[in-house]
């Protein structure tokens, strides 16, 4: 497939947003400055970027708890998330759903979840409608590896299959649920194994390798939006970070494995595919970097200086009053 | 107007609005066939498989459906078969479809109904038989009906699919078949209206489903004793339309709230609960509830009798505030 | 395998004993003697007979709202079992579960479900437990077809698996779940194909040959029993009546079909091959036939005269009471 | 007897129930690691992966575990981390566990608990922070604990071990880092029974979980006003011992009930509702409710603040009956 250098740059840049923002997040999680669980994407951003960029602007997704990277991706704005994260009234949810909770609906984002496999339904009831209204519009679910053992991932794959649904099922493999490893919890070594059970297809991908992902996503994609129906993208991760934020200290994780991911950081593997590519020179991937980092300060510091929302605001959009 | 069973009605404002807006459509198990009471029937010859989604036994994948599909402009129907059977679907009830709105700071409309049948019915058992609703009227973000005959059930059944809120509606199985006058043209009730089923003076029986039937039949018994009795449906559980409640009970001074739910935690709780609370000056008698009895639905008819609350508890419980002896 | 003649008459014995209780049952419904739903397993014997052939008195399972024929075949006494669709006070339940919940704990009847796909987590527990307990009996676990699409199905095998718990599950596949062909509901046209989902055996077997059940089913219960955890074992068969009770009139379906599967009746199949095999003559089987009858008929009769329950058993049993 | 935390508590009541009986064993997800509040702390490394059992993320089989587990003989403990997680797992508590025995007619005895966390909890937003043991008081053959304090939890939770029916056991989030005075030895306190917290002439506010603490601050702020308050926690809230309740309002004449969950349909709706009708005659003034507003729970800790129940709203309730002004 070919990937024109400028679409490469940009697909470093979105890594590296997504990178810098929840880098930032974890800290500002640490320093009591957000509030609740911020559960950081590190090292899992090709997946977002490499399926995100396979996606039109009206394509949709569903996210997770772990959703900053899928909503950066998907065309997010960092400062209304960092917004959402300090609880401000010009949050993308106006401070009352927080990180586990971020949407955009006109971005076709449709929320991560709280719930482990909630997207998963919903994310078929996406793609039903598109259907039903007979546009071309796809929906991409993402959901961990953990996610999988979930009644409602079942249910809504085989209901996807039967239905031929332009859905994706994007699982993002980090070898972890919280502090158990996915050995301990799910029955196959590999979870694309598991499309045969609903006549899909299922695929391995390396999700460390942008390009990788890239090109699976853009066939599941092509696949979805000519009708052909759904399929299970299996991409194998790792979560650099904790479950929630940098380390909570609970879970003694292996240092080699840690340091055999680290070595494939999808960051690092793309920007020396670029400079060896000769797409980038390494000063200027250090600017890109550098002007990245000063995207993310300035979120924060508009974010920061948002107002609250009113108090009055616990009570509005329960529900939708009928137009007057 | 022509006479029809509450079945027919929910059957013609679903098949009413579906005509009215291409956006409603139906997916349920088996509404292919038109569901287990036959609310879908014919339905499927008429829309087909895209607007009646026969669907897998899969409550929590069909419920998501309706989420799904709702929050990118469609206006879903949800059938959960028979009441009992939520408890599947718990989480996208619950934790999405009602909470949506509201997490995601007022992005999402949800405009979806999901319809169940719920109670008692010719020995269904313990896992047939549920009345759940004062689970979601626990459920800020949800709407809940349940109306006691065919021309309310219409009513508010096209009201509720207009409505651009989540709502439970509820047909109470045994009302199913009962039949009234209801008009042949769509129309909508008001959610969140009781209705006064009957005027009266001397109490006020706040009654839900199966057990307004038998609040009508109580009141023209207690008629013949010269006793005047008010009943009230409140159709509209959540929310509970009080206005119409407490100026009946300021009127009558006693009242009963009866339903077919276990008493415990039930919806009557909290009707009790507010009319203690908000008529309290004008109670000359303690507000007495009528409901199941603190255990499972039994299998044997002969229990099952028993553990149905129905004519004779409401009288027990008029007995106990005095009005008769 | 090795079957004695005893055994295959035994086994035809309970095949022809679950028909003829349920065809019984099916007019004492039509009749309203019989209350409540009463789901038959006409057609299915083969399965229920050739899988608890292979189990030993002291193993569980746990059952369906179709679920006389597990009953009986794993021992249950049709007596007991009228009497509780008659409501009685010696039903196996008391009056109080009818149909749906019989349930006979001191056989390893763990008990019917009301519940499509509910058993499936309870045959997990109950293989579990004899684990912990380090006894080793097994757990066989019937469903539908239908119900392979709810999560509890998907969520129990896959920590069966993990734990590689001694349960064995099997699908009955008869081709509808009520009044909807299992291909519009499920995504594989082979259910033996979802234990691929969980790295276990999954194996398709006739349904209507109760030699082919029965091997199958023994293999699965050794495998189970010696520790090398569960199996998914898909019995293909057809549902000779309705969804529920023997003609709703809901459902049309091809003459032809039902044709087909009528030829192919498990106890016409057995009888044929015993007769054949001169295990039995043709007056021998019919004279079995005519005991099997006489025996229902008895335990109708027997069943009716059992005392109602107290109306006062509404109360009991809600709460297990402490010892005095 | 030394300080513990509830936290505490509950993991030494677990612990030394598992030491006591071979056949207690907990199932539920990351137990391996102490679980998310730490309550199977230490648990793992003592009995191993037989007896912790670390399940995947699936909240219907892990429930189920503990229904067939318990059928044949064990006593498991299932954790389900969340309470809103519960959602996933209502069939196999509903129409399981609580109805298996009856369902059998008696054959089955259940000896289950299920712990699990409640409550709002510094900006855990919508779906992380319900309060829904109204649903379960709700399901006859259940029976629902919730204790305010260490030392109930350490009595209540030995007691729901030991007890041979399905307990749901909920531990208020905001309690948990709570401490007090709690016997090192295992005791059991009885289930169904209230405790009055502290006695009182003129008003009895009846709090479940945290609210218990902010009603005890209310009574000592009141006792400076010169107003005696009898603060009574029901600790089990199925079944509910109204006697002990019912006690101190006809001696009081006054009640306010106040939990966390959402006011309407709570289990506060089901206590006022008793108290009303069951000391009619005692009442110098209605039953107040204090309870969470009809709102998801918000995520900004400015609105969480606003949503969450506590000493401000039980001091307006006391306003609200004229107590003070
Ligand atoms: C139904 C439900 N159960 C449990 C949880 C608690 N929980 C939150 S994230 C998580 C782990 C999810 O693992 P995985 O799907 O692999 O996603 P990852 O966090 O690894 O990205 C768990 C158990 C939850 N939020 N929802
Ligand atoms: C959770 C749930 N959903 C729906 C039903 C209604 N229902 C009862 S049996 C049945 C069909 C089950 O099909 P299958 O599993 O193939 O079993 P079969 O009846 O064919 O033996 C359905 C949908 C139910 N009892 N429980
Ligand atoms: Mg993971
Ligand atoms: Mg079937």
């Amino acid at each position: 497939m070919e990937i024109t250098n400028e679409h490469m740059v940009r697909m470093l840049t979105q890594m590296l947003r997504i990178r810098e923002f929840d880098e930032r997040a974890a800290r500002l999680m640490e320093q009591a400055r957000v509030k609740g669980s911020v559960h950081l994407y590190c090292g899992e951003e090709a997946i977002g970027v490499g399926v995100c960029e396979s996606l039109r602007a009206d394509d949709y997704i569903t996210s997770t708890h772990r959703g900053h990277g899928h909503l950066i991706a998907k065309g997010g704005d960092p400062k209304r998330m960092y917004a959402e994260l300090f609880a401000k009234a010009s949050g993308y949810n106006g401070g009352k759903g927080g990180s586990m909770h971020l949407a955009a609906l006109d971005l076709g984002i449709i929320g991560a979840n709280g719930i482990v496999a909630a997207g998963a339904p919903i994310a078929l009831g996406v793609a039903f409608a598109s259907q039903y209204q007979d546009n071309d519009r796809v929906t991409v679910c993402f959901f961990g590896d953990g996610a999988t053992n979930e009644g409602a991932f079942h249910e809504a794959v085989n209901m996807a299959a039967i239905l031929k649904a332009p859905v994706i099922f994007v699982c993002e493999n980090n070898g972890y649920g919280e502090w158990s490893p996915t050995a301990t919890q799910t029955s196959v070594a590999d979870i694309a194994d598991r499309a045969a059970a609903y006549g899909i297809p299922g695929v391995v991908i390396d999700g460390m390798d942008l390009a990788a992902v890239y090109e699976a996503a853009g066939e599941a994609v092509a696949r979805a939006r000519s009708g052909g129906g759904p399929s299970l993208l299996e991409c194998k991760t790792y979560r650099f970070y904790d479950h929630v934020g940098r380390d909570f200290g609970v879970l003694q994780r292996d240092p080699e494995e840690i340091a055999y991911w680290r070595a494939r950081d999808p960051i690092l593997l793309w920007r020396n595919r670029l400079e060896e590519l000769g797409v980038l020179s390494s000063t200027d991937a250090d600017a890109l970097h550098a002007s990245v980092v000063g995207e993310m300060e300035a979120a924060i510091a508009w974010a920061d200086a948002q107002p609250d929302p009113h108090p009055d605001a616990l009570f509005t959009d329960v529900y939708t009053e009928p137009a007057a | 107007m022509s006479v029809k069973t509450m079945t027919a009605a929910v059957n013609e404002a679903i098949d009413q609005e579906m005509a009215r807006d291409e956006r409603v459509f139906v997916a349920g198990e088996d509404v292919r066939v038109g569901g287990p009471f036959g609310t879908e029937a014919g339905l499927h010859a008429k829309y087909g498989d895209k607007r009646i989604v026969n669907t897998a036994i899969s409550e929590l994948a069909l419920t998501g459906i309706g989420v799904g599909a709702a929050a990118v402009g469609l206006r879903p129907i949800i059938e959960i078969m028979i009441m009992d059977f939520v408890t599947v679907a718990m989480d996208q009830i619950v934790n999405q479809m009602a909470k949506m709105k509201y997490m995601l700071g007022g992005q999402a409309t949800l405009p979806i109904v999901v319809t169940t049948h719920a109670g008692v019915d010719s020995s269904s058992a313990a896992q047939h038989s549920g009345s759940l609703e004062a689970w979601f009227c626990h459920v800020p973000g949800l709407k809940v009906l349940m109306p006691s005959n065919a021309y309310d059930a219409k009513g508010l059944l096209t009201a509720a699919i207009r409505d651009d809120n989540p709502v439970i509606f509820i047909s109470n199985k045994r009302c199913l078949q009962t039949s009234c006058e209801v008009p042949d043209e769509p129309f909508a009730l008001p959610l969140g209206v009781a209705e006064v089923k009957r005027e009266g003076r001397d109490l006020t029986i706040v009654a839900t489903g199966r057990l307004v039937i038998d609040a009508l039949d109580v009141a023209e018994t207690l008629a013949g004793q010269g006793i005047s009795v008010e009943v009230i449906d409140p159709r509209t559980l959540s929310p509970l339309d009080m206005d119409t409640i407490l100026a009946s009970v300021r009127k009558t001074s006693r009242a009963i709230v009866a339903h077919e739910a276990v008493r415990t935690c039930g919806i009557g709780a909290e009707i009790a609960a507010r009319i203690s609370d908000e008529a309290f000056d004008y109670l000359d008698a303690p507000v007495k509830r009528v409901g199941a009895p603190f255990t499972p639905v039994p299998f044997a008819p002969l229990l099952e009798d028993r553990y149905l609350p129905g004519k004779a508890q409401i009288l027990d419980a008029v007995r106990e505030i005095g009005l008769t002896t």
